[in-house]
């Protein structure tokens, strides 16, 4: 897999004017976002798709930072959190908030966590690099700190809660049931889709992405590489504040944790899981972080190592995520020789899947094994209940793991050679 | 007429070491001038020291008659001053149309704007198109520019410089590391895209500039030892002698 | 006075475990440029691993047995990790650093579960060293200022005397011409990467008895060794030293002695207002310098890289 | 991409449904806790404890109406108010109508503002909380609601019997007040210079101080002032490794006189502190098991063990849990009618395995029970704690602790 000839570039295709083509993405994942409640209808899951789409908000911003304008940042939860406690505080003036529709009120977090990030970016955003990843790391943990001291604002460890049904109704809708809640989501999901995209687009998007490559020939291009920064910076403050109007809208609570390193930490993992060179890089990360934290940890307590696995894992042999493992298509799909693929992968994916399986199900034995309670060495895996006492479990994974694996190796050449006789474009060659 | 760039008695020190020693230069709007030296002569601190990247330690360096000192980077570019680097610097991860069109940004005067789309602009696009036609690199213009050739990337490097409309364009070896074919393609190709500019380049093969320099200055252990017509400082003495002597020098 | 006295050596034995650990990512940051994210969480096996020998061989074979196996684990990890990832640039080695973290804390957890572990002080070093007006000094408190002293000793005496040690601090300077000059930099890097680890192991070795070990204790310190590498100057070792004396001596007199916002704000010549449980401003004025002394160090860290972004003692650019 | 999300949310159904498809005459119990992450051993087994409670106790004496069983479901809550949240949600959509939950007054108080809005808007499906850990005060005064009932005594009611032990002691003169800065630390501290003060003018608080929450690595400095300022106790609300470093500071930095606080025992700190605390820890707290109070409760403490050796009966309130709401559904004669169930539980009384009675005060639904004043030590131990030899044992009694307590609780009943 990894072996490929072709590494792929994750360059920014700025498509043309507004063309069915380039809108038809859009049109699609909007239709597919007013059907799903309609498919999924339990309200368990709407609250996981609204965690989604905020997250899939908060991913695309720090976006801005980490994949259009090259700023590593440790401390984008701040301006998520931020956003999110004004929202709530505004829920909880009773005579200004009776009087506002609901759906407006992410942008008075959008508008604070864009005045944090005014603030902060006047003198984070002058280098790049170490300096920017150090500045937002102290400034996260500043304000992470801040929050269980500054009881008026942050509300101590219990946080602030608020009401979101005391909005004024719109057309009679109080918010009161969840799936309401989704739909003035979803609406602000694909306005602030739609926002950053576009602002990828404008001039200054454009500079973000020549400073993030290289700095010094932007600036004698005529911009200033901290003031385009800076524009980036703040930009995404916005959306990462509104973002956390939504979390405020959704969980009607807003705590320290989402202002701590580890939610910034966890958006920095989903961001580059999902693949930080495309623009739906991030979407991709969020919906799958999202369904492994709700359906794994729902399955094992191992999630977490699981996650982290898979995070190295991706930065090590996939350093586009997702996203770029999908981009890496295009190529051989453009040249009609995708189906080339098909057989060396199953070949391939097929044990190494295998090997995954019995990997994590030989942890799981293992981990019975050694924390369970005493007599209680029933374990269930995979549909299957059987004691960690009994050998043949063991057996049965670690020789599944290993022969996967084995197998798995030896078809790798044969699936690099596909791959890169895929890529070849004969025509061209000859 | 006021010179396009004019440079009075110019030092730089780096600690104890004096690399530019008092130069005074005067390039007159329109003029093509090339300024070479052997290794280690001073030319690319020089270059340095006119755009900004690092701050003399004396001297007045101006532009259109304004002192550039202090200015940053970009402030000079907008100025009218555009400059190619010597190890190539490009957007590589940007495709060469992107990387032309942003190069085009400021001077159309779309400055940091977030409410303009990029693609819905005519001008930049044809503005992008026409000098991607003057460079030749029509044919890879959806290609990131990091995949290009060397010699495309030089060519890239060099509609970079001159997209943006600067008057006073400055090149830094526009042909260090290029074969005989490649060097005589860039040199016809600065050729045409500066004409009506004024051109700085520097550039340590004295044969590459010959026919594409309206004057030379010859520039030695941080002074300007001669200055005129490619025939002038062909036929000046020191200026042989300069040349033979580092040549007498790395033989050792 | 007595108790200044005091305080002085308290700061003094949080510095230098700092230091321990700052020393190691600097070498490392300097040798190749990437801050290593994980380098608390060596810390944190360096505690483990010495445990789990101490269970078997006694404390003494864990200290020395314990930094041997995270300094080859550290190798480990350049060689088949980080090397891999070097080619994609700084910022995706330090997000690798950063997912190793996470694993490194999500294994710990798998192997000695989440509780903290009863990893004890040896009972020779139990007790009283002496005592300054009724305040004890542990032994062990003394025992890890002179093992700090001896492992630091030991490290300048590489650093100044050997040919390694000169390699070495060419590279923290001049990192390309000694790649130029032929030595084999990518195992300088591992060995320097190992080295360092070890250094970070043997921080948690001595400090796990005191410190308690728990699987949080990386999390706990990870962030303000950064800080402390930062506040000195990316690359220099006397930077890192003074840093982490400050940082040691700056929390410990924070936390000893309650300076009162009040007292500032009254001397500013603002009053109080009364009632204050009622202000808006009440987490101001009630604000005592314990309860912001361990993030003192984040606003040191965020002033000076505004006014110095290359450190205190830094001479390249963060 | 679009497309991944279908398979992977069908993937939730499927696990949903799964869950749901259990026999209909179970009663499901939220346990929504933390499995993962720091504080994952004190929840997972105080899920130990809530599965043995309920078959134990419930299901093995035929359980209640008409044979149903209790089924305790497992929600891992990562300490996170906002996981908390999304578990209820998915506990509510399973059917779910009971949710306990006690580690961290933070998320007990996200659940109770979510539960009493869930219930106000949705009241075909309401929830009743069974708080059976989080003692932040407010959760039974100002933020008082009636689907919410507290199982164990609350921090003032634990101050107020501490202090009546210390008021005892004359040779108590001076006490050190220390916490961690948050809800719960400032109770602590302000509970504990209110009682004080009222119990004992003559006794000097000589310091009274909070610290960040979990971000002391050393708690060196603060054992000096201690240590200086000449106290003869410390009192602290510190738990978790905030308790332990704390104490073992104190100790270690020459501090000779009792310490009283909260949660200083089991997951693993018992073991951790072993002969350096001993006879130096006091805990204020509930369910006597040193000695046991009864034959029924070494029994049940023994079989626990047995079936968990690495276990601890470390919070023997959940006992009172499921016996109070087994008794309470037997009276409301009814599962799902969570009104009738919580009206039942309001101004019940029951005798509890652990001795005493137990009284849920109807104004607050704070439960009113014996206090405990125990001691860290090997001796006299029965069942010890960590498997470490060292337990509490208790050392004073106060009956029906805080049972005239005032409270500011407005109570709306539905």
């Amino acid at each position: 897999m990894t072996a490929t000839t072709h590494k792929p570039q994750s360059a920014d295709f700025a498509g043309g004017g507004v063309t069915l083509a380039g809108l038809a993405p859009w049109l699609i994942a909007v239709a597919f976002l007013l059907v799903m409640p309609f498919i999924f209808t339990s309200n368990s899951a709407i609250t996981i798709m609204n965690q989604m789409a905020i997250t899939i908000i908060f991913a695309l911003s720090y976006n801005m930072l980490l994949g259009q304008g090259g700023m590593l940042s440790f401390g984008h939860a701040v301006y998520m959190g931020v956003g999110g406690f004004v929202c709530v505080h505004v829920m909880n003036w009773d005579g200004f908030f009776s009087g506002l529709p609901l759906p407006v009120l992410p942008i008075f977090g959008g508008l604070f966590g864009m005045g944090l990030a005014l603030i902060v970016g006047s003198f984070s955003t002058r280098r790049a690099g170490t300096v920017f990843a150090m500045i937002s790391l102290g400034v996260g943990e500043l304000i992470a700190a801040c929050s269980v001291i500054i009881v008026v604002f942050f509300g101590g460890e219990e946080g602030v809660s608020g009401d979101r049904t005391y909005g004024l109704p719109v057309f009679g809708i109080e918010f009161l049931q969840q799936i309401e809640v989704y739909y003035l989501i979803v609406f602000w999901l694909v306005l602030s889709a739609l926002g950053m995209f576009l602002f990828s687009r404008t001039p200054v998007g454009r500079m973000a992405n020549a400073v993030r490559d290289n700095p010094e020939r932007a600036e004698f291009l005529g911009y200033s590489a901290r003031w385009v920064r800076f524009y980036s910076f703040v930009a995404a403050g916005f959306f990462a504040g509104s973002a956390g109007g939504l979390f405020a809208i959704n969980y009607e609570i807003l705590t320290e944790e989402n202002l701590n390193l580890a939610t910034s930490g966890t958006i920095l993992l989903v961001t580059f899981l999902g693949g930080v060179g495309f623009f739906f890089g991030p979407i991709i990360g969020a919906i799958v972080f999202t369904l492994l934290q709700t359906v794994l940890s729902l399955q094992t307590e191992l999630w977490a190592l699981y996650v982290g696995a898979l995070f190295v894992a991706t930065v090590m042999f996939f350093p586009g995520g997702l996203a770029g493992v999908i981009m890496m298509h295009v190529p051989p799909l453009v040249l009609g020789k995708l189906h080339l693929l098909v057989k060396p992968y199953i070949k391939v994916l097929v044990p190494g899947l295998v090997c995954i399986l019995a990997t994590a199900g030989f942890i799981e034995i293992l981990f019975h094994a050694r924390h369970a309670a005493l007599g209680d060495d029933e374990m269930t895996l995979y549909w299957v209940t059987f004691s960690h006492l009994n050998p043949l479990p063991w057996i049965v994974t670690g020789g599944l793991a290993v022969g996967g694996f084995w197998l798995a190796r030896r078809h790798a050449p044969e699936l690099a050679e596909a791959w890169h006789e895929a890529n070849t474009d004969r025509r061209a060659s000859a | 007429m006021s010179a396009a760039l004019e440079i009075t008695n110019l030092r730089k020190s780096f600690g104890q070491a004096e690399i530019i020693r008092g130069v005074d230069l005067q390039i007159m709007p329109g003029e093509r001038h090339a300024v070479i030296g052997p290794n280690g002569a001073g030319k690319s601190t020089l270059f340095n020291l006119i755009t900004g990247r690092f701050p003399q330690t004396a001297g007045v360096i101006a532009l259109h008659g304004h002192d550039l000192k202090g200015k940053a980077p970009f402030e000079i570019n907008r100025m009218g001053l555009s400059r190619s680097f010597q190890i190539t610097n490009i957007f590589p991860r940007m495709t060469v149309f992107e990387n032309v069109r942003c190069s085009l940004l400021w001077s159309m005067g779309y400055r940091y704007s977030f409410w303009n789309m990029v693609a819905r602009s005519q001008a930049l696009t044809e503005g992008a198109e026409a000098v991607l036609e003057q460079i030749n690199l029509q044919t890879r213009r959806d290609i990131p520019a990091g995949m290009l050739s060397y010699a495309e990337q030089r060519a890239l490097e060099i509609g970079i410089t001159i997209a943006g409309g600067a008057d006073v364009i400055m090149l830094d070896e526009p042909t260090a590391g290029m074969s005989h074919s490649e060097t005589d393609y860039i040199v016809e190709l600065i050729r045409e895209v500066t004409v009506g500019k004024t051109l700085v380049m520097v550039e340590h093969d004295m044969g590459v500039v010959f026919g594409l320099a309206d004057r030379i200055s010859v520039l030695v252990y941080g002074e300007i030892i001669a200055s005129g017509t490619p025939e002038e400082v062909r036929g000046n003495p020191r200026v042989q002698e300069a040349y033979l002597g580092a040549a007498l020098e790395a033989d050792h | 006075m007595d108790l200044v006295l005091v305080n002085l050596i308290d700061g003094l034995v949080t510095g230098l475990l700092l230091f321990m650990l700052s020393a190691g990512l600097t070498l490392i940051f300097s040798m190749m440029g990437v801050l290593n994210f994980a380098h608390a969480s060596f810390y944190m096996l360096g505690a483990y691993f010495a445990y789990q020998i101490s269970v078997y061989l006694g404390f003494w074979m864990g200290l020395l047995v314990a930094p041997l196996i995270v300094g080859a684990l550290g190798a480990g990890v350049e060689r088949y990790g980080l090397r891999r990832v070097h080619q994609y640039g700084h910022v995706p080695e330090l997000i690798f650093t950063f997912g190793l973290a996470l694993l490194i804390e999500e294994v710990v957890q798998f192997i000695w579960g989440k509780d903290q572990i009863p990893y004890e002080i040896p009972g020779i070093l139990e007790g009283a060293a002496f005592a300054i007006a009724g305040n004890t000094i542990p032994l062990y408190k003394v025992f890890m200022i002179f093992l700090s002293l001896a492992i630091f000793g030991g490290l300048l005496f590489v650093l100044t005397k050997t040919r390694v040690g000169m390699i070495i601090q060419a590279a923290l300077s001049y990192p390309r011409t000694v790649e130029a000059l032929g030595h084999n930099v990518p195992l300088v890097f591992m060995g320097v990467f190992g080295v360092g680890t070890a250094l970070a192991g043997v921080a948690g070795v001595i400090a796990g008895p005191v410190l308690s070990t728990f699987p949080g204790m990386a999390v706990v310190l990870g962030s303000i060794v950064f800080v402390t590498i930062v506040i000195g100057g990316l690359g220099s070792l006397g930077g890192a030293l003074v840093a982490s004396l400050i940082i040691g001596w700056m929390t410990t007199f924070a936390k000893a002695y309650d300076m009162r916002m009040e007292d500032l704000l009254t001397w500013m010549g603002l009053t109080k207002p009364e009632p204050i449980w009622d202000s808006a401003w009440q987490d101001l004025w009630t604000l005592t310098s314990p309860q912001v002394a361990d993030i003192l160090p984040y606003l040191l860290m965020v002033l000076i890289l505004i006014f110095r972004p290359y450190g205190l003692f830094g001479k390249r650019d963060v | 991409m679009r497309k991944t999300t279908g398979i992977g949310l069908s993937a939730v159904m499927a696990t949903l449904l799964a869950a749901g498809t259990a026999s209909a005459d179970t009663i499901k119990i939220a346990f929504i806790d933390p499995l993962s992450g720091p504080f994952a051993s004190t929840g997972t087994n105080g899920l130990h404890q809530y599965e043995f409670a309920a078959e134990t106790l419930v299901n093995e004496k035929g359980g209640v109406l008409d044979g149903d069983t209790f089924e305790i479901v497992a929600f891992d809550n990562k300490t996170s108010p906002k996981e908390s949240l999304v578990q209820l949600q998915v506990a509510i959509d399973q059917g779910i109508r009971y949710v306990v939950q006690g580690n961290s007054s933070g998320v007990a108080h996200a659940l109770t503002d979510a539960i009493e809005k869930h219930n106000r808007r949705n009241p075909d499906d309401r929830v009743l909380f069974l708080n059976y850990s989080a003692v932040d005060p407010a959760l039974t005064n100002e933020n008082c609601n009636f689907w919410h009932f507290r199982f164990d005594a609350n921090a003032d009611i634990k101050m107020d019997a501490l202090t009546d032990v210390i008021a005892e002691q004359d040779d108590i003169t001076k006490v050190y007040v220390i916490g961690q800065d948050y809800s719960f630390g400032k109770a602590v501290s302000s509970a504990a210079t209110s009682f004080l003060g009222e119990k004992r003018p003559d006794i000097e608080i000589v310091g009274n101080e909070l610290h960040p929450i979990g971000k002391v690595k050393d708690f060196t400095p603060y054992s000096r002032k201690i240590v200086s300022s000449g106290a003869d106790a410390v009192i602290t609300g510190n738990w978790g490794a905030d308790m332990l470093n704390l104490g073992k500071s104190v100790i270690d930095n020459g501090f000779d006189g009792p310490i009283y606080t909260y949660y200083a025992a089991a997951d693993g700190i018992t073991a951790a502190f072993g002969e350096s605390g001993k006879d130096r820890l006091r805990l204020v707290t509930e369910g006597q098991t040193n000695p046991p109070p009864n034959d029924r409760a070494a029994a049940y403490i023994e079989a626990f063990k047995a079936k968990y050796p690495d276990g601890n009966m470390s919070q023997t309130r959940i006992t009172n849990v499921i016996e109070m709401l087994a008794k309470a559904i037997n009276e409301a004669g009814t599962a799902t009618d969570v009104v009738a169930v919580g009206e039942a539980l309001e101004g019940m009384e029951h005798e509890s395995m652990w001795g005493g009675t137990l009284y849920m005060r109807p104004e607050d639904h704070q439960l009113i029970q014996d206090v405990l004043i125990t001691v860290h030590t090997n001796e006299g131990i029965d069942y010890d704690l960590d498997n470490s030899d060292y337990g509490q044992r208790m050392e004073h009694r106060i009956e029906m602790a805080g049972m005239d307590s005032p409270t500011t609780c407005k109570m709306r009943r539905p």
